[in-house]
């Protein structure tokens, strides 16, 4: 084993170490948190103590979080935002999304035209992984990464959620106790 | 009088179908082994469940919360889970060796709850001549639990663990028998039950006659339980679980309790060798006044509580200091505990000696009498306590001239040289 | 990958004086799937050999496949534990190919974010080293800071571990509302922090007798390893890419380097707790000074850097890490190459832990900080 | 049937009979019990020795043979004591010194086959056959 | 010395699980399993001397047989990993006239003991001087449980034997007691020397030069090993 170098010790570090001053200095500092883990009133109420009880306590998110998608609908007509612009799918690095559009023919000022219409989105969350790029280039506000984020199910065709899905977005899981 | 009138109630009842001595050697001896079972085994739970909280509470957690008020039903949902568990042999296990391994080490564990004094009279189980040896020798057996296990198991980390738990429990066996010969000297009986009653009869506690000894057996203690600092044999973080790296369920719950339950023998131990064990001063105004059963138990209560801060010393050390390594570990067995012990005994003779002599020769009072222990008197304890601080720093003096040289454990300094250095940009610099 | 050879014979513990010990790729302290084969002399070690390759995932080939912009988010999950460090390596490589000129706001708050999770992952490692050789108290506390700063990415970035924090060209979002606030706060109640776990680490006898001496390596033998980071300066080595080729705004800032002097566990130890401290002067510096402004350069549609290759790199919170890029001219990367920390400071394992004993090894290995996901990329 | 076994059954159980004095007997061990144990005890150990091929159940069949010697000791110092002989422990003290030598005579033997298995590896007896190597 | 009632249970209990035990220790095939049956036999030879009222002798027995020594067979026996002979390939027992001699060298033994008992016990009692009956002896013996201090449930008497045990160990014993700690030293030191290996020595810088000059024509590793300076 190599040697290090350690410099002589001084009578008063000496002392120190004879008297365990190290160990206690430790000892004490584990002691101080116990008593005022159990002193502190509110300890179990969280100050001081860390702990979050997640499925009791849901813990607040960022707004910024990003967690399970969501297609927006406009909040009067209910309309979806979506103009099939497959932009989302291109950004994604993943290929995790697919945007399946249907022309419709409307009539525009007396003219009829053709315009692309969202008839189904495809979202596999199983492989997305959150990084918010579709949010991005979505040119209307409308696919968006929300703040839920308990995504488990029980089977793998659970992952893949499909517009409906994607527009009234999942259930909260509920936890009792 | 009347409090607690059932316990005398019931023996009545007792001697109606059976003689006097059945009672008194056989049905009573067995109803305190099953409370002190019970007891013992909800104690052990519960120790779990207080270790937890204690580890949570330093480390601004909450700890287990989720089963019942304050998740104080933990250790039975914990105890019902480990029940359910498969019960895992490994195939080339030893099946036998494999499956006895557990049951040893939780026996040579409570085996020894028959002796420890928990109060007077009737709260203890046996009263033997040999109560201490008897405490080391059957709790020496619990290695052959560790190292059976460990080799039983197949597994190369399970045999390190049993080899390195077994060296390890064998050489602080020695130290914890050296460090309590001081205390021996002044009981003068291996009885724990003596023991206590040569304390009481002097009202002092022997953990001030013997705070190097005290020390030296915490010490050796915590080691010989494998726990944290000294937990080698089952250091997670090197061999994964050490001996019960293959065990699962009911077994390793067993080496658990057993684990928990010899952490309350050695606590159970120093507080009866140094600290009075149920002896309290005023105790026995409730034994003048003709409460006795209440006397008895104000007396193991005073003993749970004494045990208790003890055991709060192994959790605090255990959440606080890191692990040491298997050489340290035994360089502080063999270089450091068994000299100090020695010493100890040299100066604890000699102090004896002394004071026996400022008795004889000097013609100062020193000793009262030699019935219960060695009864001192105020100028024979005052020596006594001098004599036990001078000690631990004589010990401690003597141990580090001794062990100058050990680069591992020695009086080295505080090293904070690292330098700050601040290099101008752009330009790459060695220093 | 190289095969290991193992005795298959049945030996015993004296018929051959070696013994192979299989730590990991399951095992509680090799930090992820790393698998080191011990040949083991008693307990103490006479030869050892890693085996990775369990988390590789095809990073440098799944990048060559990918849009200059989509690639960000993979790197995050090279060093999962520095992802803002390793996102922001990336999107500088790629704005210099660019000749990108990004605005002082993005490159200040740039700063202060890699120094937070330069503090984050070193507590991590904190954490994980005081485990490793037995101190569990300071692992919870260390996490308790760290998810101060976690919250802080989640509040700025929406995400806590993989935070896909820049964008090329600067930053997806400015600062959230709080920002100052919380940082502040932070930077505040940091100093007292590591004087705790200085409290219950630096002078205890039992970690000073754990880490003093192990894993020795000279200066000499650092340099020709090619380690980089803390490894490189607990042997002495004034070497950080913060000071000798500045980046973001690492230029206009005033901080130390904290050099070891023996190269030993514990050297290594006291610099990075020096580092931590530096980097809280950096983040106060920085969010001081922190201009207005926008955050974003101006991005063309589609981005295709010029033909050419182009190296850049960062001081992560385990060394340099490193970004190679060659471009054909198209909007997907010919090929990239990554120099990962982790993966060259792991070569100095062996030097560091023969003539040690097992309880050393995983102490060493808890001190050389390795993240797997970047060693097998 | 019944006829053939009663007389034998009423020889066995007849007041002196050899069957009934020894159920008697066994009733109160004493002193004899004790060295008889003892001697069995020595017997197997001897039988032990002579018979295994494996150098460490010998020894295993040496501790035995010890304590039987030990079981030897105490009985008679019991049995001294109860005599109120002068010296009543000594045996106690024998069995101490026994005690000791066994512990030491186990450190040494077992270091002589960890050696022995060093250099021959093996520790069938049989098969350490030479005077020196 | 007669022992009655339940004491005399106890001592058929335990004499028999000795004797099995030690059987069993000479017949099972693997040698851990050896030992843990001779782990048995001494526990209840312990007990027999619980009985005859020699606790401290028993105390000793567990804390040093139990406890150490039989720790250390282990300890051993799992360093010499002995897979042979439990898969069964190897025999365990000597030859069969080896085996067949010394078993009529037991039965010789056997008889002759049990022979040497049956006739010297009664030629004892014969001897011996105050001649008391059973029952007599039993009367005395409570008599002088009774001057004894009582324990602290009241079901045992606190005897003055191990302090005899130790008044005798260090008056009139104290030779022999120091030269057993020497030969324990001795002991010690002698096994730390016989399990060393070369590789030890060399690195102890503790062989003869002559000797590591033949040493290392077999093992040029040897010459590796740097004598280790402090």
């Amino acid at each position: 084993m190599p040697l290090v170098k350690t410099p002589k010790a001084s009578f008063a570090q000496k002392l120190k170490r004879f008297f365990f001053v190290d160990l206690i200095k430790g000892m004490g500092l584990t002691l101080k948190y116990n008593l005022g883990a159990i002193i502190d009133k509110d300890a179990v109420a969280g100050k001081g103590i860390y702990t979050e009880q997640y499925p009791k306590v849901r813990p607040d998110v960022a707004p910024r979080f990003h967690g399970a998608p969501r297609l927006n609908m406009d909040p009067e007509t209910h309309d979806t935002l979506c103009i099939a612009c497959n932009l989302c799918a291109i950004a994604c690095p993943e290929d995790c999304i697919d945007v399946i559009a249907m022309d419709v023919e409307i009539v525009v000022a007396g003219k009829p035209r053709r315009k692309k219409v969202l008839d189904e989105f495809i979202f596999d969350t199983s492989r997305c992984m959150f990084c918010a790029l579709c949010q991005e280039a979505c040119p209307t506000s409308c696919l968006e990464l929300t703040q839920d984020f308990e995504l488990a199910t029980y089977s793998r065709a659970g992952f893949v959620w499909n517009r409906e899905m994607l527009e009234q977005g999942r259930e909260t899981v509920k936890y009792t106790s | 009088m009347l409090l607690l009138a059932p316990v005398d109630v019931l023996n009545d009842l007792l001697l109606r179908f059976f003689s006097d001595e059945t009672v008194k050697y056989f049905i009573w001896p067995l109803i305190q082994i099953g409370l002190v079972v019970t007891l013992v085994a909800l104690w052990v739970a519960y120790a779990t469940y207080l270790e937890r909280k204690i580890s949570a509470f330093i480390q601004a957690r909450l700890g287990p919360m989720r089963v019942g008020p304050w998740g104080l039903l933990q250790p039975i949902a914990d105890g019902l889970k480990l029940l359910t568990k498969e019960d895992f042999i490994p195939e080339k296990a030893d099946r036998w060796i494999f499956f006895f391994a557990p049951y040893i080490a939780v026996a040579s564990a409570f085996i020894v709850f028959s002796v420890i004094p928990f109060g007077p009279d009737w709260a203890v189980i046996a009263d033997v001549n040999i109560g201490l040896l008897l405490v080391l020798a059957v709790s020496s057996v619990g290695v052959l639990a560790l190292i059976l296990a460990g080799w039983s198991s197949n597994s190369k980390y399970a045999l390190l663990g049993g080899l390195r738990s077994s060296a390890q429990m064998v050489s602080y066996e020695v130290a914890m028998g050296l460090s309590l010969i001081g205390a021996l000297m002044f009981a003068r009986t291996l009885s724990l039950s003596g023991i206590v009653g040569a304390q009481g009869s002097d009202s002092i506690w022997y953990i001030l006659y013997q705070p190097a000894g005290f020390l030296m057996f915490l010490i050796s203690g915590i080691a010989e339980n494998n726990r944290a600092p000294f937990d080698l044999p089952e250091a997670e973080s090197e061999l994964v679980a050490g001996f019960h790296t293959e065990y699962s369920g009911m077994r390793w719950s067993l080496f658990f309790m057993a684990e928990y339950a010899a952490m309350v023998v050695v606590t159970a131990v120093a507080t009866t060798v140094y600290l009075g064990g149920w002896y309290f001063p005023f105790v026995y105004r409730l034994e003048e006044s003709g409460y006795h059963n209440l006397y008895v138990l104000v007396s193991v209560l005073v003993f749970l509580v004494k045990a208790s801060i003890i055991l709060y010393i192994y959790f605090w050390l255990r959440w606080t200091l890191p692990r040491f390594r298997y050489d340290q570990l035994m360089d502080i067995g063999w270089k450091w505990l068994i000299p100090s012990a020695l010493i100890n005994i040299v100066l604890s003779a000699f102090a004896v000696f002394v004071l026996q002599a400022l008795n004889g020769w000097r013609g100062i009072q020193t000793i009262e009498g030699l019935d219960r222990g060695m009864n001192l008197t105020a100028t024979g304890k005052g020596i006594m306590i001098a004599f036990g601080l001078a000690g631990l720093f004589i010990t401690g003096v003597l141990l580090a001239r001794i062990n100058w040289r050990s680069r591992d454990f020695n009086l080295k300094t505080q090293r904070r040289n690292i330098r700050l250095v601040n290099v101008p940009k752009g330009k790459p610099a060695r220093a | 990958m190289h095969q290991v050879e193992i005795a298959t014979t049945q030996e015993t513990l004296l018929d051959s004086p070696e013994m192979v010990l299989n730590m990991g790729p399951q095992h509680p302290s090799t930090h992820g799937v790393l698998r080191v084969v011990l040949r083991l002399d008693g307990e103490t070690v006479i030869d050892l050999d890693c085996d990775i390759g369990y988390l590789h995932r095809g990073m440098e080939k799944i990048a060559e496949n990918r849009m200059y912009t989509m690639i960000a988010p993979y790197w995050d999950r090279l060093d999962y534990i520095a992802a803002v460090s390793n996102g922001l390596v990336w999107v500088e490589t790629v704005e210099q190919m660019m000749g990108l000129d990004v605005p002082p706001r993005a490159h200040y708050l740039r700063t202060i974010l890699t120094e937070l999770n330069r503090i984050a992952s070193h507590l991590l490692w904190l954490a994980t080293h005081a485990l490793d050789i037995g101190a569990i108290t300071v692992l919870l506390w260390a996490l308790r800071e760290r998810e101060e700063i976690l919250k802080i990415f989640e509040r700025q970035f929406g995400a806590r571990l993989t935070c896909h924090a820049w964008r090329v060209g600067g930053m997806p979002n400015d600062a959230y509302d709080d920002f100052h606030k919380d940082v502040k706060q932070f930077v505040n109640n940091f100093p007292k922090r590591i004087d705790e776990y200085e409290t219950v680490l630096s002078e205890n006898r039992i970690w000073l007798s754990r880490t003093v001496g192990i894993g020795v390596i000279a200066a000499e033998d650092a340099i020709a390893i090619g380690l980089s980071g803390p490894a490189l300066r607990g042997s002495g080595v004034a070497w950080d890419v913060r000071k000798s080729r500045p980046y973001a705004a690492y230029a206009d800032m005033d901080f130390d380097i904290p050099l070891g002097e023996n190269g030993d566990t514990y050297d290594r130890y006291l610099v990075r707790l020096e580092e931590m401290r530096q980097s809280r002067r950096i983040v106060d510096q920085a969010l001081e000074n922190l201009p207005d402004g926008p955050v974003n350069a101006k991005l063309p549609k589609i981005v295709k850097p010029p033909v050419g290759d182009y190296y850049h790199s960062i001081e992560g919170p385990k060394g340099e890490i490193g970004c190679y890029i060659v471009s054909d001219g198209t909007a997907q990367p010919w090929r990239v190459r990554v120099r990962p920390p982790s993966f060259v400071n792991l070569q100095a394992l062996r030097q560091m832990c023969i003539g040690h004993l097992v309880a050393d090894v995983v102490a060493i290995i808890g001190t050389l900080d390795i993240v797997l996901g970047e060693i097998d990329r | 049937m019944l006829n053939f076994f009663i007389p034998i059954l009423a020889f066995l159980f007849q007041e002196q009979s050899w069957l009934m004095r020894a159920a008697d007997a066994a009733k109160r061990p004493d002193l004899s019990k004790f060295l008889v144990i003892g001697a069995l005890l020595f017997i197997i150990g001897v039988a032990g020795v002579l018979t295994r091929r494996n150098i460490i159940v010998i020894f295993m069949s040496i501790e035995l043979i010890l304590n039987a010697a030990n079981l030897n000791f105490i009985a008679f110092s019991r049995y001294l004591q109860d005599n109120g002989s002068a010296n009543a422990v000594a045996g106690q003290l024998f069995a101490v010194f026994v005690i000791v030598v066994a512990a030491a005579e186990a450190a040494i033997g077992l270091g002589i086959v960890i050696a022995l298995y060093r250099n021959k590896e093996t520790i069938w007896v049989d098969e350490i056959d030479l005077l020196k190597w | 010395m007669v022992l009655s009632g339940y004491e005399a249970l106890f001592f058929w209990i335990f004499a028999l699980a000795a004797i099995f035990a030690a059987l069993l220790t000479v017949m099972a095939r693997n040698a851990v399993h050896s030992a843990l049956f001779l782990i048995s036999s001494l526990v209840s030879v312990a007990a027999l001397f619980v009985l005859s009222g020699a606790e401290f002798i028993a105390g000793v027995q567990i804390l040093v047989y139990v406890g150490g020594v039989m720790v250390l067979f282990l300890f051993v026996i799992m360093l010499v990993n002995v897979g042979a002979e439990e898969m069964g390939r190897e025999e365990i027992f000597n030859k069969q006239k080896q085996v067949t001699a010394s078993l009529i060298f037991c039965l010789l033994l056997v008889g002759g003991v049990l022979y040497a008992v049956s006739q010297g016990y009664p030629a004892l009692q014969a001897a011996q001087t105050n001649k008391r009956t059973p029952e007599k002896m039993a009367a005395d013996q409570a008599e002088r449980d009774r001057s004894l201090a009582v324990g602290a449930t009241g079901t045992s008497r606190i005897t003055a034997d191990t302090e005899l045990v130790g008044g005798s160990l260090y008056r009139y014993a104290s030779l022999p007691f120091e030269i057993a700690s020497v030969l324990l030293l001795v002991a010690i030191i002698g096994s730390v020397m016989l399990a060393r290996t070369l590789k030890q020595e060399v690195s102890a810088d503790d062989v003869d030069p002559e000797t590591l000059q033949e040493e290392l024509a077999l093992d040029p590793e040897l010459a590796k090993l740097e004598p280790r300076v402090e």
